[in-house]
């Protein structure tokens, strides 16, 4: 059975052989359309059994989740790699279409080692990525690589621990080691506490490296979730904790980029929410959510990459390039910004409806109200400086006729999506029982939105304003400075005097015969 | 059987041919040296292939009473390493080395002979003098450089293995005062009947002399200082079978002359996981702080022998299988990256991190084995040494050694902290202009195998692992290769 | 008789061992090292092993002897 | 405070080894109390039948060179070893060891000496099977004759009467024949290194001319053992 | 209790105690002769039987002490020999480069 993750490594594969330019946009654009179709010929209950050493792996099974997921990453892929393949150079390519290619296997994997295994090749190779990029992404780069190889080695001790506990490796239910699970996805998906990474990475980073990171990464974390660790109600509350922390950090930031990124964490905070709740509903909002989230806030990030493409710079005065030069890039950061804001006839706004109506408890109802109202007003201080802000920059290069074309994709798609909500329904045969165009809905849908339209005009001066003074502590640098100082003292005993190491060795050797002699077992 | 003994002896021969050749006929230098390790690798898989079920070569033909040579599957590994490592260091040698050639060759065919002997003889005293052979001709080739360092660092050597060497001598001779004999399948029968503490303090000696060969810490602090400055093909060798020689004669007297039984009764099992622990994790702080490429490639041998003292030792068949599986593919990885650090040491002359700032662009090939290698020793997938290392956490959490499985993820991440400092450096773009010798195929052309058996044996690890399987039956169960020994 | 002449041998024996460590003169002790040797020589021929001792004769009370005096030699001046 | 660290040292180390020779007179106590000498069989049918079966009386010889031999091969490698090792470390250059001259009279009376020893040594080497000595022992007393001269004359005649190359190449020689000697038996039809099971007849015990590849064997091991140790003692000496 | 084997011990921990305190290079490879020897020594004593004479037969006799450890010892000797020579050797070198052999001092290599 040919599946898209493999197509996309065999893609690049291929791209190892010497080519031309021609041949690599052929290349890249056979590869990404056809794993698009590939996913969307995939019959829901099909799978593949293969027998590795003395395990039994199930590299493909389809299911209705997966197919979705699959879908909108072989399409996000199609978009993001159309938008990059002028900009990024050949070694760059070939990392992406393993990044990509991996996320796809882990999305349609049915055992834990599989999962696993694409799950680490998706670092590897998203590091590499990050790493080779430039020169000021080294650091980051490696911060980036030991943050997340930590997360999926924990997720390897909990693999581990499940398969002592049960003697399987499927995918189902996780009962031994949840709390490794739970490290490992927060860890991918940015939660409170394991972000650090996140607004460092794609602050850092190329725009296009960001642009695909930011869809695969985080989203990745939550399909697993939802595949492992869903039902867990007490969740709900981490996540909407989680999301108002990436509402006040997002605040504060004075990088268009970093802002975005904590905006995912917000975003994947409604996921957490959905998938916490543990019912059909609620699961499956929070996957349509993860497919408008896709959508939206990969074209935010194709914008800004626009911008800082013509521009070279990411702050938030270089933005008002936008409506003045750049028509196209203008109207998709639009129709993101009102998908974001949950604007009904959007496509943001039937996921968000779908999570809250799922939801039984006051608090978190409230809470998500809260978390959509902060959205639109930390968007509004982006569509501020893009719109409304006089700029007089000028454009230094023209962006590239693939680049918008990438976009447009996405925001046709958004378009649609918000127009016929039941798209999404009708593609993968998860059925909702749910009108989105009830007045009930709508009208709880506009009230945050128009709530922070009014907060911003009052307050304008507060949310539009450079901050000197940015909250930044990392308890994993502190970490990491123990380790170096440990280090660092041991080394110092080692200063090169045989005598000492001699001695080290006898007291070793009457250790070894105290221990041997008198049986302690029971010692160690 | 012939074979087995000339898998000792040609290279005896050929180190004795080159004394000759390297005073009176210069000329059959090339010839010699290419054409006997040619040989030499075809009685290699000669004796691989042919060496399950068990066969036992009696030296002289005196069965019982003399020597006898056993290729068994667990020794068939070491020689498959062999096999996998020698021509390579051949090759690369002949390129790399600028010193005396027919001395390096000399040493280094002796010290292939004393490992085969060492890996194939059923004797306690004949492992001894083998262990001899091949110490003593290690220390030579770490010489070879004559540097202040390299010297200094031979001496450690030198002193610490001929102390190691002084209680093995003393295990072996006390062995002899109680049972009579030094055939390695009648001692375990006479052992039977004695004492439990005479059996253990002598297992401790055996087990203190060889830890100190192995690198345990805290014995190890010689290890980096002798790979500092020693030519650097020989680290390939070094790290990959020298060290593993010894660990391959530690398994053997453990769990041939003592049973697993006495290992698991004494604690001996416990002690050696405890102290594997303790060894990977301290090793991994120190090598984070060497700028010395040699050093932090040692400290990593350091705390990798510890991965396969855990998995050798926590007793249980598979166990067995991971710790012999990561013996392979250690030799491997640290092989490729041996070579790697030697071609940019011969092109350039690098030895600190900082001197191969901004290689990676310069070297592509060369630097993406690096980077394969190094993935694959940190224990990423889809690599070999991600393989060995889930078998050996798996079989761990079997055994009920719960914690040793959690650290050696701990290690693992330990581990890529210094690995990955290296390779950000490989890729850090620099404007010194760099004086370049280019490197030749012959030094590409091992890298690049070594390298590629790394992802070979990640994605089809059933291929040495087919030999493999084999192992725990002669090992687990000592009476298998006693009855063998005894009946042939 | 020969069993008294014996433990005298192991007495003299230990003697000049711990003369040899603990005397401050490197060459002292060097000088010593031959004299012991020819008493471990003697005491193997009193436990039966002529082989051994003729080669311990030559090895360690000579030609090991001579490498030490050759060493002390070429380090001390 | 630094001496007593010191002392504090130095307590720790003699309490470790005093540590360990307790623990090592346990250990033989308990090993003599145990009453082990029934269990020589190995060293039993090597006196009962060692004699027959190898054709040499010297058992050590027998032991050394035919049920053992292959440790013999292994150590004469170590010597092998140690020699090239030492050949290597020694510069070009050229460096006598001692400043003083001796009197006449020790020159001559070491002219004197030497055919006795050659005598001596090529006696432990051929009767190495029938007496004590053998191929270690005699090929040591044949060192000893260019060492003598070594020491007596200079380096240089020393290496002018046997030169450093030849002396290689009788070690190598030596290392080679036995080798070869081991061989044989290979060809012969039975194990390498085979003496007392070859077809080669051991003959009567007791006569020079019997006990198989003994004597030969004791025979390449004394070349190699005389010229190795030569080669370590000159170039100790050639050291700078 | 055999006195021998005592005599064993004391050697084997004289040879210990020389080889981790002594500072000096030259004491330090002496220490090494004296373990080497002690274990030599060890080989005789296990072979010795009382009353037993050396294993050349040559006449019949009774007892006759075991060879096998006497050919181990011829052995070790040699191979002990080997070792210490090139220790020295290495030594004197060691004496070229640094001028000096007190073994605090050589101690380029650490970390």
């Amino acid at each position: 059975m040919l599946t898209p993750g493999f197509l996309y490594i065999t893609g690049a594969l291929l791209l190892l052989l010497p080519i031309n330019n021609k041949i690599k946009y052929i290349i890249s654009f056979l590869i990404t359309a056809g794993a698009l179709i590939v996913t969307f010929y995939l019959i829901p209950g099909n799978s593949l059994q293969l027998d590795f050493l003395k395990l039994t792996l199930i590299p493909i099974k389809v299911d209705s989740i997966s197919k979705l997921t699959g879908l909108i990453f072989a399409f996000a892929g199609l978009a993001a790699v159309i938008y990059s393949i002028n900009i990024c150079s050949l070694p760059n390519l070939r990392l992406i279409f393993v990044f990509i290619g991996s996320a796809l296997t882990v999305v349609f994997s049915g055992d834990l080692f599989t999962l696993y295994v694409f799950w680490e090749l998706m670092t590897i190779s998203s590091s590499f990525l990050i790493i080779m990029a430039s020169d000021f992404t080294k650091k980051t780069g490696y911060y980036y690589f030991l943050m997340h190889v930590a997360g999926s080695l924990s997720l390897l001790w909990g693999i581990f621990l499940q398969y002592s506990a049960t003697g399987s490796l499927s995918l189902n239910a996780i009962e031994a080691g949840t709390p490794f699970f739970l490290i490992a996805i927060a860890v991918k998906l940015a939660f409170v506490g394991f972000h650090t990474w996140m607004p460092l990475v794609y602050s850092k980073a190329p725009f296009y490296v960001a642009v695909v990171l930011s869809i695969y990464t985080t989203k990745v974390g939550v399909y697993v979730m939802a595949r492992l660790v869903s039902g867990i109600n007490i969740l709900a509350y981490a996540g909407l904790i989680s999301a108002l922390f990436g509402i006040v950090m997002a605040l504060r930031q004075n990088q268009v980029l970093k802002l975005l990124s904590y905006s995912i964490i917000i975003q994947v905070g409604y996921m957490i929410i959905g998938i916490s709740i543990g019912t059909a509903a609620g699961i499956s909002g929070a996957m349509f959510h993860l497919v408008n989230h896709i959508l939206y806030k990969t074209v935010l990030f194709m914008a800004v990459g626009v911008v800082i493409y013509t521009t070279g710079k990411d702050d938030f005065e270089n933005l008002g390039i936008m409506r003045s030069k750049l028509p196209v890039t203008s109207i998709a950061t639009l129709v993101a910004f009102l998908g974001i804001a949950g604007v009904p006839f959007f496509n943001g706004y039937m996921s968000k409806s779908l999570i809250k109506d799922a939801l039984h408890e006051p608090l978190l109802k409230w809470g998500l109200d809260l978390m959509s109202f902060g959205t639109s007003l930390l968007f509004l201080k982006f569509i501020y400086y893009a719109f409304f802000k006089n700029s007089t920059m000028n454009l230094a290069k023209k962006p590239t006729i693939s680049m918008q074309l990438g976009m447009g994709f996405l925001t046709v798609m958004m378009i649609l999506i918000g127009i016929h909500p039941y798209l999404l329904e009708n593609l993968t045969n998860m059925h909702v029982d749910f009108n989105y165009f009830e007045m009930k809905h709508i009208l709880s849908g506009m009230q945050p939105f128009l709530w922070s339209i009014l907060i911003f005009i009052l307050f304008k001066k507060y949310v539009v304003k450079k901050y000197d003074r940015l909250l930044y502590y990392d308890m994993y640098r502190k970490m990491a400075t123990l380790f170096v100082a440990t280090g660092y003292q041991l080394s110092n005993y080692h200063d090169g005097k045989l005598n000492k190491y001699l001695l080290w060795a006898t007291t070793t050797l009457i250790i070894l015969l105290f221990l041997l002699m008198f049986n302690s077992h029971l010692l160690l | 059987m012939e074979a087995a003994v000339l898998v000792i002896i040609s290279p005896l021969l050929t180190a004795f041919f080159l004394g000759i050749s390297r005073l009176y006929v210069k000329k059959i230098f090339f010839p010699l040296v290419t054409g006997s390790a040619i040989i030499y690798l075809y009685l290699l898989i000669l004796v691989i292939t042919n060496s399950y079920p068990a066969k036992v070569y009696s030296i002289g033909d005196w069965g019982m009473l003399g020597i006898n040579l056993m290729v068994d599957p667990f020794s068939s590994l070491f020689l498959l390493i062999i096999a996998i490592l020698f021509l390579p260091f051949i090759i690369f040698s002949m390129k790399y080395t600028k010193f005396i050639k027919h001395d390096y060759f000399i040493f280094a065919y002796l010290m292939i002979a004393g490992i085969s002997g060492m890996v194939l003889t059923a004797d306690l005293f004949n492992l001894y003098v083998f262990l001899e052979v091949s110490s003593l001709s290690s220390c030579a080739l770490s010489l070879q450089k004559k540097t202040d360092r390299g010297i200094e660092g031979t001496f450690k050597y030198l002193i610490m293995s001929t102390l190691g060497s002084f209680f093995i001598l003393l295990a072996t001779i006390l062995t002899y005062y109680l049972t009579g004999t030094l055939n390695m399948a009648e001692i375990p029968l006479a052992f039977e009947d004695i004492p439990f503490k005479i059996k253990s303090t002598i297992m401790a000696f055996f087990v203190f002399g060889y830890a100190l060969k192995i690198g345990l810490i805290p014995l190890h602090a010689w290890l980096p200082d002798a790979y500092e400055d020693s030519p650097i093909p020989y680290n390939v060798l070094s790290s990959g079978l020298v060290m593993k020689s010894a660990l391959y004669a530690l398994i053997r007297i453990l769990y041939i002359m003592f049973g697993i039984d006495f290992l698991d009764e004494s604690g001996m099992l416990t002690i050696v996981v405890f102290w594997g622990v303790i060894t990977f994790l301290i090793a991994h702080c120190l090598a984070f702080q060497q700028s010395n490429l040699n050093r932090l490639l040692a400290y990593s041998s350091i705390a990798q022998i510890a991965y396969i003292m855990i998995g050798l030792f926590v007793g249980t068949e598979a166990g067995l299988i991971a710790g012999s599986f990561h013996i392979l593919n250690h030799a491997i990885m640290k092989g490729a990256l041996f070579l790697v650090v030697g071609i940019f040491n011969y092109s350039l002359t690098a030895v600190e991190i900082e001197d191969i700032k901004g290689l990676g662009y310069k070297f592509p090939i060369i630097s993406f084995t690096f980077v394969v290698a190094s993935l694959a020793i940190v224990g990423l997938p889809p690599f070999n040494g991600f393989m060995s290392k889930w078998l050996i956490v798996e079989a761990a959490l079997e055994a009920d050694f719960v914690y040793a499985a959690f650290f050696i993820l701990v290690g693992t991440f330990l581990s890529l902290t210094y690995y990955l400092k290296v390779i950000v450096t490989l890729y850090t773009k620099t404007e010194e202009e760099l004086l370049i010798e280019e490197p030749g195929l012959s030094l590409k052309l091992p890298t690049i195998f070594l390298g590629s058996l790394c992802i070979v044996f990640g994605i089809v690890p059933s291929l040495p692992l087919s030999l493999m399987n084999k192992i725990p039956k002669f090992l687990l169960d000592n009476g298998e290769y006693i009855r063998i020994l005894l009946g042939g | 008789m020969i069993d008294i002449l014996f433990y005298l041998l192991l007495l003299f024996l230990i003697i000049t061992a711990f003369f040899m460590v603990f005397t401050k003169d490197l060459s002292n002790s060097v000088i010593t090292l031959p004299l012991f040797g020819a008493i471990l020589v003697i005491i193997f021929v009193i436990l039966q092993a002529p082989g051994v001792a003729l080669a311990a004769a030559i090895m360690t009370v000579g030609l090991t002897t001579a490498f030490f005096v050759i060493t002390i030699n070429k380090t001390e001046y | 405070m630094s001496r007593l660290n010191e002392r504090f040292k130095k307590l720790y180390k003699i309490g470790l080894v005093i540590t360990f020779a307790i623990f090592l007179f346990f250990l033989f106590y308990d090993i003599h109390n145990l009453d082990s000498d029934g269990k020589r069989y190995l060293s039993e049918h090597y006196i009962s039948e060692g004699v027959q079966e190898t054709g040499a009386t010297n058992l050590v010889a027998s032991v050394l060179y035919d049920y053992r031999a292959f440790d013999t091969l292994g150590e004469a490698t170590v010597i092998l070893t140690a020699a090239t090792i030492l050949a290597f470390l020694v510069p070009i250059t050229k460096a006598t060891m001692f400043g003083t001259t001796f009197k006449s009279i020790v020159n001559q009376t070491i002219t004197l000496i030497i055919p006795f020893l050659a005598v001596l040594g090529a006696y432990l080497l051929l009767f190495g099977h029938l007496s004590p000595g053998g191929g270690f022992v005699g090929g040591v007393v044949l060192s000893v004759i260019p060492i003598l001269l070594t020491i007596t004359y200079s380096v240089d005649f020393s290496e002018y009467i046997f030169k450093p190359a030849q002396k290689k190449l009788v070690e190598n020689i030596g290392a080679i024949g036995f080798v070869l000697l081991g061989l044989l038996g290979v060809f012969t039809g039975s194990n390498f290194l085979a003496s007392g099971q070859a077809p080669f007849g051991t003959g009567s015990a007791g006569e020079v001319f019997s006990a198989g590849l003994i004597p030969y064997l004791n025979l390449m091991i004394g070349l190699k053992v005389g010229a190795g140790l030569a080669i370590i003692f000159n170039s100790l000496i050639k050291e700078k | 209790m055999e006195i021998p084997y005592v005599v064993v011990i004391i050697l084997f921990c004289l040879g210990m105690y020389t080889i981790i305190t002594k500072k000096n290079l030259i004491k330090i490879v002496i220490g090494f002769t004296i373990v080497e020897s002690s274990l030599i020594l060890l080989l005789m004593l296990v072979g010795y039987k009382p009353d037993g004479t050396a294993p050349i037969l040559d006449k019949g006799y009774e007892i006759v002490v075991d060879p096998i450890p006497q050919a181990l010892a011829l052995t070790t000797i040699v191979i002990g020999g080997s070792v210490t020579a090139v220790m020295l050797a290495v030594v004197i070198k060691i004496h070229k480069r640094y001028r000096t052999l007190n073994i605090d001092e050589i101690r380029k290599l650490r970390g």
